[in-house]
């Protein structure tokens, strides 16, 4: 009775209504708003602790493999096309469509998530750690030949696997929720035109992960 | 779409063929998550008290055995004498768990959960389940933060604030798992806020019975939304804080690491900026719920509701911008400092403007003392001591000789418990009935108020003498020191009263324990409210409404000239009253 | 339902745009000799118009009523607040 | 057993003991206000028979009245700190020639260097890890230089009204003017680890000669 109307997308009636959104959207956004203030903490101790550094910060591409982190932000950012046209597709009331962009979405999301490990993989083997630098590794060559400057590299380590880590866990956990949705309510072709309150909220989650990547690759990567 | 006015809905309790597991377990009925709540959050409130009667023995009675304190194990209390290192662990988990396990989950838990929608007129929140997350994921927290207790090295050791590098360091600290169990406690309770809070703001948003605009609100109502939003915004910096913490307890890393660059001051910053709204969220649902009751009690409407609203939504924007404050003397950039201590003077003033509101309810009342109003009377008077105490803080000079000592110890105190547990004891009375059915004991409930209004401020009120005389905080043994010695009678004075304030606890314990077996049976309106919850049966059934009702009025209005009784519920219908735009917007009513 | 009845906003414009920012950035991180300053402020510019475009029309703010965008907003401010107090510590 | 602030031993404490007094005096009269207020209203409005509220909303005027009356104090206040604050704590508020004394905190003791003759701190003839002893000239300025070794302490003198932390990474100067001889304590007021409680040191209060001849024989070793 009371959880009937809650995906529906319209707000609940009768009833007072603050904004013209339907609850799980609206909750959605509020719950952004809360991630907003995560992704703060976690981006504003590394701008804080990288203004504060001991020692210079490791120049962009130096320690990082940038070209592979760049391929992974366009995969990235294809997943969000991909999802605003499934969201599109069901607005139009395109079930094929909605099938077919809701799975490219998946993948790229999934993809992402791959390259990423593949990526933490090869640092952590070429001696980047998250407390610095391995004794007699790739990257303690470098510092020795004073390419690198140690003083820093600990706290380079520390805020790049936290920041890039928790954005990883959550498009770890929007695929997850994806897939679930996919074989719960996509496929068996629970979405309508009047009703895919779920596909837009998914999507708003995964565009704000798309959005906060979009921060961290510039501020991580490129500065 | 007619409302019969202020008919009482009875009658029309939902056939409820739910499992017991389904009804009293794992509910997403907000009520049932209301109490679940409260009784999780009562038992941690006793923890917290236990630990606080162990800190005051050794206080007051250093290095003598503490009753009792054989059955402690060694590592705590050999011989029943506390040790210095369970000592700042009971300093620690006493400030952790009032804070974060007792008063936040009975102000925010309890009551944002239960009174939310039965005072706007909602079925339940607008999101169940993920309601019940949240009190399980709490539930989680507070109960690894209870066995941290009794890990091999004891729980964590830096104080309640936890403060970088001594909670990075096991080395330093002496306790590693516990610290680590601390952050991830901490973590998992920021989640289930985060959870509640969403919900706690969707469900004031959307969900608003017609005719319950904006402004005809309670102020309980508009103090738990901006509580929830408080709490949205600043628990996740602490979460991330606390992630951060644990990554380098665990794995390494340097944030608040001084020796690799790390910032031992970044702990504090990113701690008292959530810190501050946290207090706030401690004090605010209370402000709100008093207003409630003292507006009940006085049977007269809210001396200026709109500047009460627009107080609580001020209190809520200035509370984000004075967290410096507590790090007057950390070390901080001085400048930075007058402009931390400019704001904090300013968030005195709308306290100020909700003190001499409620005063002004009172003023012309026609005052009934009901146990509620007693204690909500008390919460101002309490309230007061521990605010004006404030002013003594933000001053940066004055600042400077009683930051850290027993003079904060003191306003905390008077805040936390003067102000939010008087507000609390009002409120468990005030919606008893509407809980469970029942009524609590007047009689008793009198008894438990005046023993402990008395003995509280003869522990806490000394203490501001202890501090003026630097009486530092969180130290194992005062007598350490010349300067402190002559003070020793007071310590022992102070710990007899809260030795006395933790018993009589007792009485409202049993009070609240047998009332609900064998209280009297609540009638539909026992305090003669307007709000909305008294208009269905004691305790509402499951889905509360079977039709929504329609709200003509704000939720004050006592002593109406137009009315019979002196009050007139939100949604009595008198002739002439509009009905709500909002009912006739569409026809799709949602009907059980 | 009032998303149905307007057109949809040219998506695949928009990832276009997105890429080439995203190249943008790449090339004035890795190929262009101008001073670091002017270089990270470009930089951050970049990276908030691509997070406005993602935020604008993928997240539809741009076709949202005020008080539903001022929620996103209302934290922003408190995000600056707490960045740059605790920069200017650095400073002195 | 005082009911006051401990006696005053530096010029720190005639400011801030007036701040305490004025804060104490202006907030003392609010207490009294409301705390008499409601003890009135108790007596004359409780509930009788036959009485009726005064049905009202509220009074714009009062409300007016009591937002000023408290912003205004509470800006004068602020005016007020922000002086005495600037004089005690402000970037530049450590006198020039300010005899400087180096505080080395560490779990749990405190280390005490003095420079030598030369009057500066890292030099040779510097008198080293002077342990949980700070000897200071009478009426002089004196600066610390704190830092922390381990966790972050906190430097609490409270007959000079002084307090600062000493943390970690940082190096943070604290000065004072000390007016009163004689011997105090010295405590760590932020929880440092377990042993926070016996972190304390003895401060002497002499003078300058006095000062003068126990440096000198703590150059020798004998620092009692």
């Amino acid at each position: 009775m009371t959880t009937a109307n809650t995906d529906a997308m319209r707000p609940p009636f009768p009833a007072e209504r603050g904004v013209d959104a339907y609850n799980t959207k609206l909750g959605m956004w509020v719950f952004l708003a809360s991630e907003v203030m995560f992704f703060t903490a976690l981006i504003g101790s590394y701008i804080i602790l990288r203004f504060g550094a001991p020692g210079e910060w490791a120049r962009p591409g130096v320690v990082l493999n940038v070209p592979v982190t760049a391929f992974n932000t366009f995969l990235l950012i294809c997943s969000s096309v991909s999802m605003v046209k499934a969201y599109a597709s069901i607005a139009d009331g395109d079930q094929r469509m909605l099938k077919i962009w809701f799975l490219v979405t998946i993948i790229c999301g999934a993809a992402f998530v791959g390259v990423q490990g593949f990526e933490y993989y090869h640092l952590i083997h070429r001696g980047f750690l998250p407390s610095g630098v391995r004794e007699g590794s790739e990257l303690a060559e470098l510092v020795a030949k004073g390419t690198l400057s140690e003083a820093s590299l600990g706290l380079y380590g520390s805020t790049f696997y936290t920041m890039t880590g928790f954005h990883g866990f959550h498009v770890t956990c929007g695929v997850i929720s994806m897939i679930y949705l996919y074989f719960t309510k996509v496929l068996p072709g629970k979405y309508t035109q009047q009703n895919h309150g779920g596909v837009e909220v998914v999507g708003l989650y995964w565009h704000f992960v798309d959005l906060v990547w979009i921060i961290l690759f510039t501020i991580v990567y490129l500065i | 779409m007619t409302t019969v006015a202020g008919t009482p809905h009875v009658g029309h309790a939902h056939s409820d063929d739910r499992s017991f597991l389904r009804k009293y377990i794992f509910s997403t009925d907000h009520k049932i998550i209301g109490i679940q709540f409260l009784f999780v959050s009562l038992f941690f409130l006793f923890v917290g008290g236990l630990l606080a009667m162990q800190i005051r023995w050794q206080l007051g009675f250093p290095n003598q055995p503490m009753p009792g304190g054989k059955l402690l194990p060694e590592t705590m209390a050999p011989d029943g004498v506390i040790l210095p290192e369970y000592y700042i662990q009971l300093v620690t988990m006493h400030g952790t768990f009032m804070v974060f396990f007792a008063v936040m989950p009975l102000l925010v838990g309890v009551y944002a959960n239960f009174l939310i929608p039965l005072k706007l007129g909602a079925h339940d929140m607008a999101f169940p389940r993920i309601n019940m997350a949240s009190f399980w994921t709490a539930l989680l927290a507070g109960l690894v933060m209870l066995s941290s207790l009794f890990v091999p090295e004891g729980a964590a050791r830096a104080g309640w604030t936890m403060y970088a590098p001594l909670s990075a360091r096991p080395d330093l600290s002496g306790a590693g798992l516990g610290q680590q169990m601390w952050c991830i406690a901490i973590v998992l309770l920021g989640l289930s806020s985060i959870l509640g809070s969403l919900n706690y703001i969707t469900t004031v948003i959307n969900m608003r019975a017609p005719g319950m605009t904006w402004f005809r609100m309670p102020l309980s109502i508009w103090a738990l939304f901006i509580t929830a939003i408080l709490g949205l915004l600043a628990l996740p910096v602490l979460s991330g804080a606390a992630i951060m913490l644990l990554f380098d307890q665990t794995i390494g890393t340097h944030f608040f690491d001084p020796a690799a660059g790390g910032q031992a001051l970044l702990w504090q910053h990113l701690f008292w900026f959530f810190g501050h709204p946290e207090v706030y969220i401690l004090i605010l649902p209370a402000m709100g719920m008093v207003s409630d009751m003292i507006a009940n009690g006085s049977r007269k409407p809210i001396f200026g509701y709109h500047s009460m609203v627009f107080a609580i939504i001020g209190i809520g924007f200035l509370g984000w911008i004075v967290w410096g404050h507590h790090m007057f003397v950390s070390g901080m950039n001085p400048t930075l400092g007058s402009s931390f201590m400019v704001t904090t003077m300013i968030i005195a003033v709308p306290s100020a403007i909700k003190t001499f509101n409620w005063m002004g309810t009172m003023w012309r009342g026609n005052l009934r003392f009901h146990v509620p109003m007693m204690h909500a009377v008390a919460f101002v008077a309490m309230f007061v001591i521990g605010g004006l105490s404030g002013i003594f803080m933000a001053a940066t000079p004055v600042d400077m000789h009683i930051h850290d000592t027993y003079f904060i110890v003191a306003h905390i105190h008077y805040v936390l418990f003067g102000g939010s547990l008087f507000g609390l004891f009002g409120a468990i009375t005030f919606w008893f009935p509407k809980m469970f059915g029942r009524m609590m004991h007047q009689g008793w409930g009198k008894v438990h108020f005046w023993l402990t209004l008395l003995f509280y401020n003869l522990t806490f009120f000394p203490m501001h003498i202890l501090g003026m005389a630097g009486h530092m905080r969180r130290i194992y043994d005062p007598t350490m020191y010349d300067f402190l010695k002559p003070y020793q009678p007071m310590n022992q004075f102070i710990s007899v009263s809260a030795f006395l304030l933790f018993a009589v606890q007792a009485i409202f314990a049993l009070n609240f324990l047998v009332s609900l077996f064998r209280g009297a049976k609540a009638p539909q309106n026992p305090w003669q409210d307007n709000g909305l919850e008294w208009t269905l049966p004691n305790p509402a059934p499951h889905g509360n409404w079977e039709r929504v009702p329609n709200v003509y009025r704000g939720p004050y209005e006592y002593s109406h000239p137009n009315a019979t009784e002196d009050y007139l519920p939100q949604s009595q219908k008198l002739p002439g009253d509009p009905e709500p735009a909002a009912a006739s917007r569409a026809s799709q009513g949602r009907e059980a | 339902m009032e998303s149905v009845q307007h057109k949809h906003p040219p998506y695949l414009l928009i990832w276009l745009y997105l890429f080439l920012l995203t190249a943008a950035e790449l090339g004035l991180a890795f190929q262009l000799p101008i001073a670091r300053n002017i270089k990270l402020l470009l930089l951050l510019g970049l990276a908030v118009w691509k997070a406005l475009l993602v935020a604008m029309f993928f997240m539809h703010l741009k076709f949202e009523r005020w008080n539903l965008r001022m929620l996103l907003i209302i934290p922003l401010p408190l995000a600056v607040i707490l960045v740059l107090a605790v920069i200017t510590e650095k400073i002195w | 057993m005082k009911w006051w602030l401990p006696a005053p031993a530096s010029t720190f404490a005639g400011p801030i003991d007036g701040m305490f007094t004025a804060i104490l005096i202006i907030t003392g009269l609010a207490f009294v206000l409301v705390e008499s207020g409601l003890i009135w209203f108790i007596f004359k409005y409780r509930a009788r028979p036959g009485q009726k509220a005064y049905y009202t909303h509220g009074n714009v005027n009062a409300e007016y009245i009591w937002t000023a009356v408290p912003a205004v104090v509470c800006v004068g206040l602020a005016i007020v700190s922000n002086h005495y604050w600037k004089q005690i704590k402000g970037r530049d508020s450590v006198p020039a020639g300010a005899y400087p004394i180096k505080v080395h905190a560490k779990q749990f003791e405190w280390l005490f260097t003095y420079p030598g003759p030369d009057g500066k701190l890292g030099t040779d003839d510097d008198i080293a890890d002077v342990r949980n002893k700070l000897h200071v000239p009478v009426g002089k300025p004196v600066v610390l230089q704190e830092e922390a070794e381990d966790v972050i302490h906190s430097v609490f003198i409270p007959v000079f009204r002084l307090r600062q932390d000493a943390v970690p990474g940082m190096q943070i100067r604290s000065w004072f003017i000390a007016t009163v001889p004689g011997e105090y304590d010295m405590a760590c007021s932020q929880l440092c680890g377990m042993g926070h409680y016996k972190m304390h040191a003895k401060v002497t209060v002499q003078s300058q000669a006095d000062f003068d001849a126990w440096l000198a024989k703590a150059a020798q070793g004998d620092i009692e």
